[in-house]
């Protein structure tokens, strides 16, 4: 049975038993990454100005006065670097965390992270307990090289996990799991979300398991399958659907691979129709993924085509209103839902 | 014959200046070694048992076999496809060589993978290599980092060619580590060939070692042909790093004496060439150098041959005796499943209290030679600004800075300075 | 009116007005590079080891010798100089054609080609007529590095196309193509083709024009969609499929960016069933993208779910049994098949 | 007040060692132009008026301006983000910059890119940059390799920072760069900082210019706040190189006077530190010296303050009426379309025959000093084996050779020899 918690306290969707303040979503990688820090030190952190600065984005704040040179480390700007060495750091028993400035800048890795890291286990049986994570997505006008979603690129190579949360409270349960993974784990944090939503976070010590999708809210006119800041987008059209009458089930996917398939199938199942809703380029993006597992198991339960509503198959551009027009968002999410739900 | 070179060599000259009887002749015996495996498995080859390509490292045992023997135990090394002879050193045996090239289910990968690309993260302490050239240098970088912060006092060793020097993700590791004073040494095998191209065409460098002095890093070049020199030279380069001296390039100049595998005939290798480093073969030379100095005799090289022929015909047997995979087994493995698959654990041989607060707690600043500090920004900053947060606060005098009052100091030179060459941090 | 043209002279299934003798799929490859040489100044080669060994492959063989030094490039082992350096000549109007020893390797210049190349003509109106080609796919044990199929990573980058060809005369008529493109063009030669089939070619210059799938055969029971060597398996295992009555159509794909959507859906609206055979990994790979095309556009139509057949979600094993397990066949084919067909 | 700086100067003095007083102004009038044009963008900036990220170069503007106007109309540059000054002299109109930074569709991108990223093949010659920092490197080698391949004597110049002469790409494209003796310049612009992190903790070189070295180019160190030295170092550099000396790196010597970007307030940066560079602020040192010598007076600079504010007035305001574009435009030229999108012609300045068989045939040989030449495989050898194909021939002797009977003569060196330091290329 998948989890299934709604609410929209705080700005946030995740009624988690919270307590104090409201955090950001910033504020919960930091915690998340503190936290195992203390708990462990065979966590380190290793990236571009991730010392003294505290990260682009600040993300790791305070970690240099806390843990010392030895466990945040400053690197050149040296990707290929950064990811090799985090590997090599793993096979002595170290956990390490590889800020990437920009996700965008993970092209510059590509090799490293996907012959390299993704490859030992099955090759020579060596785990690599490494977490990459950064800043992704677009929205804020951050140009072609400051916008990536490029999950998918990695989401088609065995042997990494990828994870991309949209919730403060997701965002520190799934890296916290992610660091005590023993495999390596992308992990995309999306930026648009950094300082936009805020959620109350319990008290303690918690994960969120990755390879588990969540229903964000029920419904049972048809299913929109999302993450990250897109499954804000989808819950906003899935508001303005209901008050047409039409209940839409909406999944925030949460970790892309592995894909919980039995969410998603068990959601069509019952409402016979699927729309996906992704930053991603369109081609070759995940929607296509969804589409090829729903034909293969729950052929028989699709009432209408799955559907999808994504950026376009370009670079992401500069403007605010190309940016605007490339993005889905909501009012194309409501019309294609709302043709889908024709069926 | 045999000995654990790890065991009987160590401690009793640090320096590694005068070496014992036994660590020449373990020498001789690794040297023999790696040419005999690689002997079998030319044989292997031609009657079709090797699964893909097989290299030959035919001429170039003194380099893996002298400064794979320049390592503890305890360090860790990652071969590349020229280095069976820093395998057998470290400890592999030889079956698991043939296994591997056979691609059989008794080899360290199960048939999975080819060739040298195994490894053995908790007893030899030996990393994979992949095929992409380049890219263990920045990982046996990050073994370094780790075994330094755990206080096991480890060095980690890798190998790079003539050609591998030029790819990118060699400048990012090397540079990386002279950054980190990583304990690493990495081997250039200069062998004047990166598959048909010579290193004319790759780099317009006289030395190799000289990739060093854009890291600030000590360097060395020796006569790769020669194994007491490289043994010498690596073990001076292993003690330094282990001390603290940061990472160090050996350039060991030597000829591939095949072509880049099997199926390469080298003609573009001027034959002469081939004649010329024929003349100076690492075995035979070393061979005739223990013999005059007294330190082998005809007995104890047969005895040795002996042995060796011995070992090989078992492994062989073993190795072609063995089953390949079952095909299910191409299903298995992608990920580590959890404590049941892996346990990883850090191997501790210092206070962890050391890096745990309070007492990892480090000032954030940075100091600047003759400038002092500065420090981080702390938490009330803007972040990157992308239209839809706002910019960090100028400080108020900026408009005032743009254009300055205070009369500045003329700096004139007239004519460009030429780069000075400082010395890289030379042999002491 | 999609092409239809099917032949199994001399081992090869296109069955172009040829003269002379038969040749491979590498002397195809050949014959482009040189011809278009020789017919435009504008266009170098450079590589590893291209010049005097006359390439891995010997698929530059000669050119050193006919057209000299400046161009027919060695370079030193750096995929990334490879690829900048072309894109660089390309701005002045020459129109290189990198080779990547192995397509493996294409991982380390991965940065180059998906940002800098690829988003060239949408951010600043610069065109970048680069043919980036290599020995690609596995089926000779050639180990987890030298058997790659990365097409998806690029099908999945705006900016750049995808070529995949099956056979001799599509080699060479589509490299030529490639070369005369003003795009940047990757091109996978499957090198498990390279020596396996002959053909023989039309005496003149001719191209294939990228972005058009051919039916190779025609059928109206189902669709198998496919390209590369898993095309030569597919039109086996509908070979044994006729002989039980099952009549497939096998539609070639040859460029897998842009597709040929509408050679795609005339068959599937004809057979109303799909397979799709591909020997890239499951997750992600091109099935998807076409199972969602299919669901948008021919949904109504699909008596049937779209399935695939591909390679397993790992890297490429080394021994033989394991890629043979690895890989798709004929027979795993003609089993979906024949599920497909009892829809 | 502003000339050509290409028509003007050149040809009256190549060596540039004697500059007119045009060109001295000249190199005043840009260092000012690229500050105010800067100084403009942050007053846009705090009325949110530029969309995304906003870099400075305040500080560096005499390495932009001096090195850019060493090269000639025909040369090729690419900017990085503090190269403002360079794409000014180059002939780019403030306006262009105002439009890009505020994304309009009146800008060379159409507002589909920002900052300094934009381009232009047909007439100034201006490769984009994209925010992978060294990308330029590579790309900038095969525009000097065609340029020369055409015939065109062209050179090409970029330009990379302390942080990132670290990356994987500078280090394939400049190694590249020199096997291949491309016509090229790069312009390291030492700034002391990489957005935080200081140069000692990317590497652990005193001097920049040392990268060189490890590639056997020239390179030269310059004052990067002295506009006439950094000049005379870029003109004799562009000079060799457009000469064929291969390419050249030059380390300009500079700092960093702000944060990374707008919303970065550097207190990382210790501030006498600060206070030291500002006595040496580059456009106040040559203002002084330009008055002390004459070649500048109260009236000419008025009179070129007024041109400049003119300027920037009637662009800033163009920038600021220019409309956004339309949305439709994100969907539209993700493809050359064909000829009727981008006619694509080589421009060839030397005869094609050169090329063309039968006067391009060079004979597939290689050359290897002292051991005269080896040729290519020719057709009848075996490719790559990979279990399905059979390996190429073995040598007869090929099992004699792996024993042979020659005596070796012994070579030893009983120590290691320690890296000679060959002087890089220096400057003549
Ligand atoms: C990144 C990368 N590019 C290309 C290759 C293909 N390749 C394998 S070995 C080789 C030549 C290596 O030359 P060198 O580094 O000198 O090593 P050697 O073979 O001489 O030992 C090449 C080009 C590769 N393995 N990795
Ligand atoms: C490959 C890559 N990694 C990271 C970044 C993020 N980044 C942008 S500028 C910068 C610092 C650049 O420092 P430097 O090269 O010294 O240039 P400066 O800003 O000092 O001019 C970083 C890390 C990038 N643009 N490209
Ligand atoms: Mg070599
Ligand atoms: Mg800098």
């Amino acid at each position: 049975m998948p989890e299934s918690r709604t609410s929209a306290a705080n700005g946030a969707v995740n009624g988690a038993q919270g307590h104090g303040e409201p955090v950001t979503f910033l504020e919960a990688i930091k915690q998340a990454i503190f936290e195992e820090m203390e708990r462990d030190p065979a966590v380190v952190l290793l990236g571009e100005d991730v010392g003294v600065y505290g990260g682009a984005f600040k993300t790791s704040e305070g970690l240099l006065e806390r843990f010392g040179w030895e466990r945040v480390i400053d690197t050149p700007i040296s990707e290929s670097a950064i990811i090799g060495a985090a590997c090599g750091m793993s096979y002595l028993g170290l956990r390490p965390i590889a800020e990437m400035q920009f996700i965008d800048f993970i092209a510059c890795c590509f090799n490293q992270l996907t012959n390299f890291v993704a490859k030992g286990h099955y090759l020579w049986n060596a785990p690599a307990p490494i977490v990459v994570r950064g800043p992704s997505g677009g929205g804020v006008h951050g140009g072609p090289f400051h916008s990536a979603n490029p999950e998918m690129y990695f989401v088609h190579t065995p042997g990494l996990k990828v994870v991309y949360p949209s919730t403060p409270y997701d965002a520190k349960g799934l890296l916290k799991a992610a660091i005590r993974d023993n495999n390596p784990v992308l992990f995309f944090e999306h930026k648009f979300l950094y300082r936009r939503i805020k959620e109350v976070l319990p008290a303690g010590d918690y994960t969120v398991p990755l390879g588990k999708a969540i229903v964000r809210r029920e419904g049972k006119h048809l299913t929109i399958v999302s993450y990250a800041a897109m499954m804000h987008t989808a819950l906003e059209a899935a508001e303005a659907l209901a008050k047409e009458g039409i209940e839409a089930e909406v999944i925030d996917l949460r970790t892309l691979l592995p894909l919980d398939e039995e969410t998603i199938l068990e959601s069509v199942k019952k409402t016979n129709r699927c729309l996906v809703v992704h930053e991603d380029t369109k081609t070759g993006g995940i929607a296509g993924e969804i589409a090829a597992i729903l034909c293969e198991k729950a052929f028989g339960y699709l009432d209408g085509p799955l559907m999808r509503v994504t950026a376009l198959d370009t670079p992401v551009p500069y403007a605010p209103p190309l940016e605007e027009h490339f993005l889905p968002n909501a009012k194309k999410i409501f019309a294609a839902a709302k043709e889908l739900a024709r069926y | 014959m045999k000995t654990d070179p790890n065991k009987d060599h160590l401690g009793k000259d640090p320096a590694g200046k005068d070496l014992t009887r036994q660590q020449y002749l373990d020498l001789y015996y690794y040297m023999r070694l790696n040419r005999a495996v690689e002997d079998t498995m030319v044989k292997l080859f031609r009657q079709n048992k090797i699964v893909g390509g097989l290299y030959s490292s035919l001429g170039q045992e003194a380099i893996s076999v002298g400064t794979a023997y320049a390592l503890e135990k305890k360090d860790w090394l990652a071969p590349m496809i020229r280095n069976i002879g820093a395998l057998l050193v470290k400890g592999v045996p030889p079956r698991d060589i043939f296994t591997q090239h056979m691609a059989k289910y008794t080899s360290p990968t199960l048939g999975k993978d080819g060739t040298s690309h195994f490894g053995d993260l908790d007893n030899l302490h030996i990393v994979s290599p992949i095929s992409m050239l380049g890219d263990l240098i920045p990982v046996m970088t990050g073994v370094a980092m780790a075994g330094r912060y755990l206080g096991q006092k480890i060095v980690a060793m890798t190998w790079i060619g003539d050609g591998g020097s030029s790819t990118g993700v060699f400048h990012e590791g090397l540079n990386f580590a002279a950054v980190q004073k990583a304990p690493f040494v990495l081997i250039l095998e200069n062998n004047q060939w990166a598959y048909s191209t010579p290193v004319k065409r790759q780099v317009p460098i006289e030395n190799l070692a000289d990739r060093a002095k854009a890291y600030g890093i000590a360097s060395y070049i020796v006569d790769g042909n020669d194994v007491v020199a490289v043994y010498r030279t690596a073990k001076e380069a292993v003690d330094r790093a282990r001390a603290g001296d940061g990472p160090i390039l050996i350039e060991a100049k030597t000829m591939r004496m095949r072509g880049h595998a099997q199926h390469d005939p080298a003609e573009y290798v001027p034959k002469d060439m081939f004649e010329h480093w024929k003349q100076r073969d690492p075995i035979e030379q070393y061979e005739k150098f223990l013999l005059e100095k007294k330190l082998l005799n005809a007995a104890t090289k047969k005895e040795l041959e002996q042995k060796m022929e011995a070992l090989l015909n078992k492994d062989r047997d073993f190795a072609e005796a063995s089953p390949m995979p079952p095909p299910e087994l191409a299903e298995k493995g992608v990920y580590c499943t959890g404590d049941d698959c892996h346990k990883i654990a850090a191997q501790w041989e210092r206070d962890k209290s050391e890096v745990m607060p309070p007492k990892s707690n480090i000032a954030a600043v940075w100091k600047v030679a003759a400038f002092g500090t500065g420090k981080g920004s702390g938490g009330k900053n803007a972040p990157i600004h992308f239209g839809d947060t706002a910019a960090a606060e100028e400080q108020k005098d900026n408009a005032a800075e743009l254009s300055p009052k205070a009369p500045a100091k003329v700096v004139r030179n007239g004519a460009a300075k030429t780069t000075k060459v400082p010395a890289g941090k030379a042999r002491r």
